[in-house]
């Protein structure tokens, strides 16, 4: 009983420390200690922020072929290698947590860890790819900035890396919308039909609203996440409602009009239903985008055999002439 | 004058169809290391044919843009070799086409450095970092695949078949007679490194550099200039 | 007027679409039978579309031809369905689409054989025997492949469940509510001969009827259009 | 040794009856009794030939989702069905002989079995439509047109409906020719590409110069060839080129002028080098025809199989319930 007793004790201790460290606003490193609950909760949030970055190298990285230009093909082609990155680096620091790559990816292909949402809407023209720069970036910046205050070092540092090619993504998605409604009627049409069908599922990128969103808690006292789903939704809709002026479109919410009193633009309510559909697999492309993923994990089975056949060829003709 | 826009328009249209066919590949390739390089390398080489294409119009005095020689041409006008149009295929054959591509692509850009014209000489230099690097990628992996497992050098096997016969068409259009020999070099090398031996087969009359392409650019221009086609008058 | 170009237009569009995607298996069907049958389903389907563009142009008072309606319209002015629009897939996904398309077809033409428009109800009476045999090949096939090898079986099922979702949008438009009653048991008949269960799913939400459509749309009509769209003033 | 004498009798009976029906100008059909030469000469012609029908359906038949009007993409779709369509009956005259279907397409996608060299080249622009039905099936008319008499029944008969069908895509395509000669520049402009690329390689299809053509007298003498390739060549030649001045094209060859004393068009020699190559194997695209004939048959293995297993499972269902 001693043992299990000094066990508890030790424990104990360590929680007390990580518990002031995390109180302190000091990060928790790898070789830190810290509670199954906080590495769980962290290991499926990055890895749920990794795979949102490689499924959403699909919906624009269909148009890098298509691209109407050469400045705008290159753009697209560094943005979305971009993302690829991105999903490396938040890989990495999953593993940090003791996590494996390749059962994340499997976890992804299989449904067992989710994506966002955002990425299960089609994108239809080329001006989507402007409108996903400023919007779902733009959101996702708001949603992504007091992450790089993470408790978890990995991850805040990751973060910030991502943060600022986001930023730069999202003034590419916008400089090109400028362009587009300085174009042809055509092309302005092209920038709003865009904003009409990207508008509320960049909204429902915060998440559900504060009263049904039950984990929050937790995750703000371990520091992993910093605001309300509600209030990075706000943050973002006042930020982007002037940006909308600027460019010429409207957005597609009758409720949408500043208040003076709360000194925020007040906006409508998503259709909630839709989120919960879209997040439990119905969205209009979930089926593809994850077949498309394993398609590309099962035809690269071979390549990966291959280099790890000739990596271990390698290491043991090392062995032998030691 | 002309003579130096067309070249540089041949030059600008393999890197141009060759970028195109390595984005194909985003989403699709077999582990996001290589999503990364296969990018970046279509990233440098759609940085050189735009470069080329600016030097192309300005030579050729048609005063054409960058846009106007990628979107506005049909597909006989365009001058790439054969090679760079085929489809992507399995992994192997991307690497077998780029370990080709990119070691005759070197072999001309090096001694493009010393040409008369400035800026042809200054695409070259800024290129033969860019393309040392895609030869060492390409040359790593195809020692890999060749070397690795029994599926994986059945398969370096077919693309290095697949590959050879459109080798003749790369150097015939070139005056420098001795680059021929040095990428042959190259690929035999790296077909030893891999335990195989570069194939001997006989060469595909024709040339793309005459505009007698595949069947495979109509369809890969028509994806590449639809939305631009579909814009007249548009600004991006 | 107006209404009827529009229905006609969307019944156009499903055919055109459809018969682009069984064009597609040209020289690709597991069997001459099959390239044989799936290139005369998509010759009846590409018939009924030119009729109905006709017909759509004469009754919404543009004047439209059938080649102004097929080649110069933009992916959101179409108005088929979605699921006609979706990728071959492999040769059950065909199967189970085509037996679905084609009941739907059947049941609504049969309706229209009593239209109160003379050409539309001729170009019904017309499509009614043609539909009937789609029908009945695509439920043959259906049988033999759910009732056929195990691997028949497993890619039937999952091309059950892929085409589900997609059939609440063809009943949706329509006035006639018995319709889809009707396709749904000819659907369940069909997977009972075969030993299955047609699936229940969840519908999705969003219909091509009002040009909400998918990813797929619009590089199928890049392809159908461009060489139409590339000759501007030509004559075929 | 009695045996042995009455089986050379009768068999010398046999031929002599054969050699007497050809001899009449009369049919063999399959119940007759033939030479073993004769039999596998037939087996590989008709084989080959509906190969070629086959293989003939992909350089054109990739153009059926890119014809520029409906009507030309319904001509299209319904002449490349009358090619699997003349591919299938030539398989059954082939079976016949007691070929098997799936052992022929096992020859063809080995290599084992050639198909018409003129599928190798590439079909570029929509031009090459209208020029393959023109050219390439003008020079199959002439080729198959004495082969409605040929001497073998199923043949003979597949023949005649195959060159009605055949007659009737040629005037389609010269139709289109001559549309498109009516239209623009541009037009014109492919019409001509088109003759200059298929020209050459439409000469070619008759076969190398009759001095160069060993296997040519015996089938000839058992009439199921009836004319040499150069006197089909020239026929070819005489009959096309009217039709070239009329459409306003120009044939690329210098030396093409008519001879008077001959009574015919005089022409340059195709290069015969060219045709072994591309006979050989190294066509502009032999490779990619045969890998796609591969791919089509492997991928429809798992749909054959299962009509097989279904086929005998109600097959013993019918004999369970007898």
């Amino acid at each position: 009983m001693t043992t299990q007793a000094t066990t508890g004790d030790a424990e104990a201790r360590l929680q007390e420390h990580f518990d002031a460290t995390i109180g302190r606003d000091q990060r928790i490193e790898p070789r830190d200690w810290m509670p199954d609950g906080y590495r769980r909760t962290l290991i499926r949030q990055i890895a749920q922020h990794a795979h949102s970055e490689i499924i959403g190298m699909q919906p624009e990285g269909q148009w890098i072929t298509r691209a109407p230009s050469l400045r705008r093909k290159a753009i697209l082609l560094a943005k979305v290698q971009d993302e690829a990155g991105h999903g490396l680096y938040l890989y990495s620091a999953a593993e940090t947590l003791g996590a494996d790559r390749a059962e994340l990816t499997e976890m992804l292909i299989d449904g067992r860890q989710k994506y966002s949402s955002i990425f299960n809407y089609p994108t239809l023209t080329f001006a989507d790819v402007g409108v996903i720069g400023w919007l779902v970036d733009g959101a996702a910046i708001c949603n992504q900035v007091p992450l790089c205050r993470s408790s978890y070092g990995p991850y805040a540092r990751a973060m910030i890396r991502i943060c600022k090619e986001e930023s730069f993504h999202q003034r590419q998605g916008y400089e090109l919308l400028l362009t587009m409604m300085r174009g042809t009627d055509a092309q302005r049409e092209m920038v709003q039909d865009a904003v009409n069908r990207w508008w509320w599922p960049s909204l429902m990128m915060f998440g559900p609203p504060d009263d049904a969103s039950p984990n929050s808690a937790r995750s703000m006292a371990w520091k992993i996440k910093r605001h309300s789903n509600d209030e990075l939704r706000q943050r973002f809709v006042d930020m982007t409602v002037p940006q909308a002026e600027k460019l010429g479109v409207t957005l597609p919410d009758p409720e949408l009009r500043w208040n003076d009193e709360r000194g925020h633009y007040d906006f409508g309510a998503p259709d909630w239903d839709e989120l919960r559909r879209v997040i439990s697999g119905d969205g209009p492309c979930n089926a593809e985008r994850i077949a498309r993923r394993r398609a590309a994990h099962e035809e690269g089975a071979w390549v990966r055999e291959a280099a790890a056949a000739y990596a271990a060829k390698r290491a043991a003709g090392r062995r032998a002439a030691a | 004058g002309a003579e130096l826009g067309a070249y540089c328009l041949a030059l600008g249209d393999d890197a141009l169809i060759s970028a195109q066919r390595l984005a194909e590949w985003c989403a699709r390739a077999p582990d996001l290391e290589e999503e990364m390089a296969l990018a970046n390398i279509g990233l440098d080489l759609l940085g050189q044919a735009r470069m080329l294409y600016t030097r192309a119009g300005q030579a050729d005095g048609s005063g054409r843009d960058e846009d106007d020689l990628a979107y506005f041409r049909d597909p006989a006008e365009f001058r790439n070799v054969r090679l760079a149009e085929l489809p992507n295929g399995d992994f192997a054959f991307t690497i077998v086409r780029l370990l080709a591509l990119s070691a005759w692509r070197l072999a001309v850009f090096t001694r493009l450095t010393a040409s008369p014209d400035p800026v042809l000489a200054a695409v070259a230099a800024k290129g033969v970092k860019e393309l040392a690097y895609h030869r060492q990628y390409a040359a790593e992996w195809a020692v890999r695949l060749g070397d690795g497992t029994e599926e994986s050098r059945r398969r370096m096997v077919r693309a290095m078949e697949e590959v050879a016969p459109y080798l003749e068409e790369l150097y015939a259009a070139e005056t420098c007679t001795t680059i021929g020999e040095e990428v042959e070099a190259v690929l035999r090398q790296v077909a030893g490194e891999a335990g195989l031996a570069w194939p001997r087969v006989r060469p595909l009359p024709g040339s793309g550099r005459d505009g007698g392409h595949t069947e495979h650019l109509a369809p890969l221009l028509a994806e590449l200039q639809g939305t631009a086609r579909a814009f007249p008058g548009a600004a991006w």
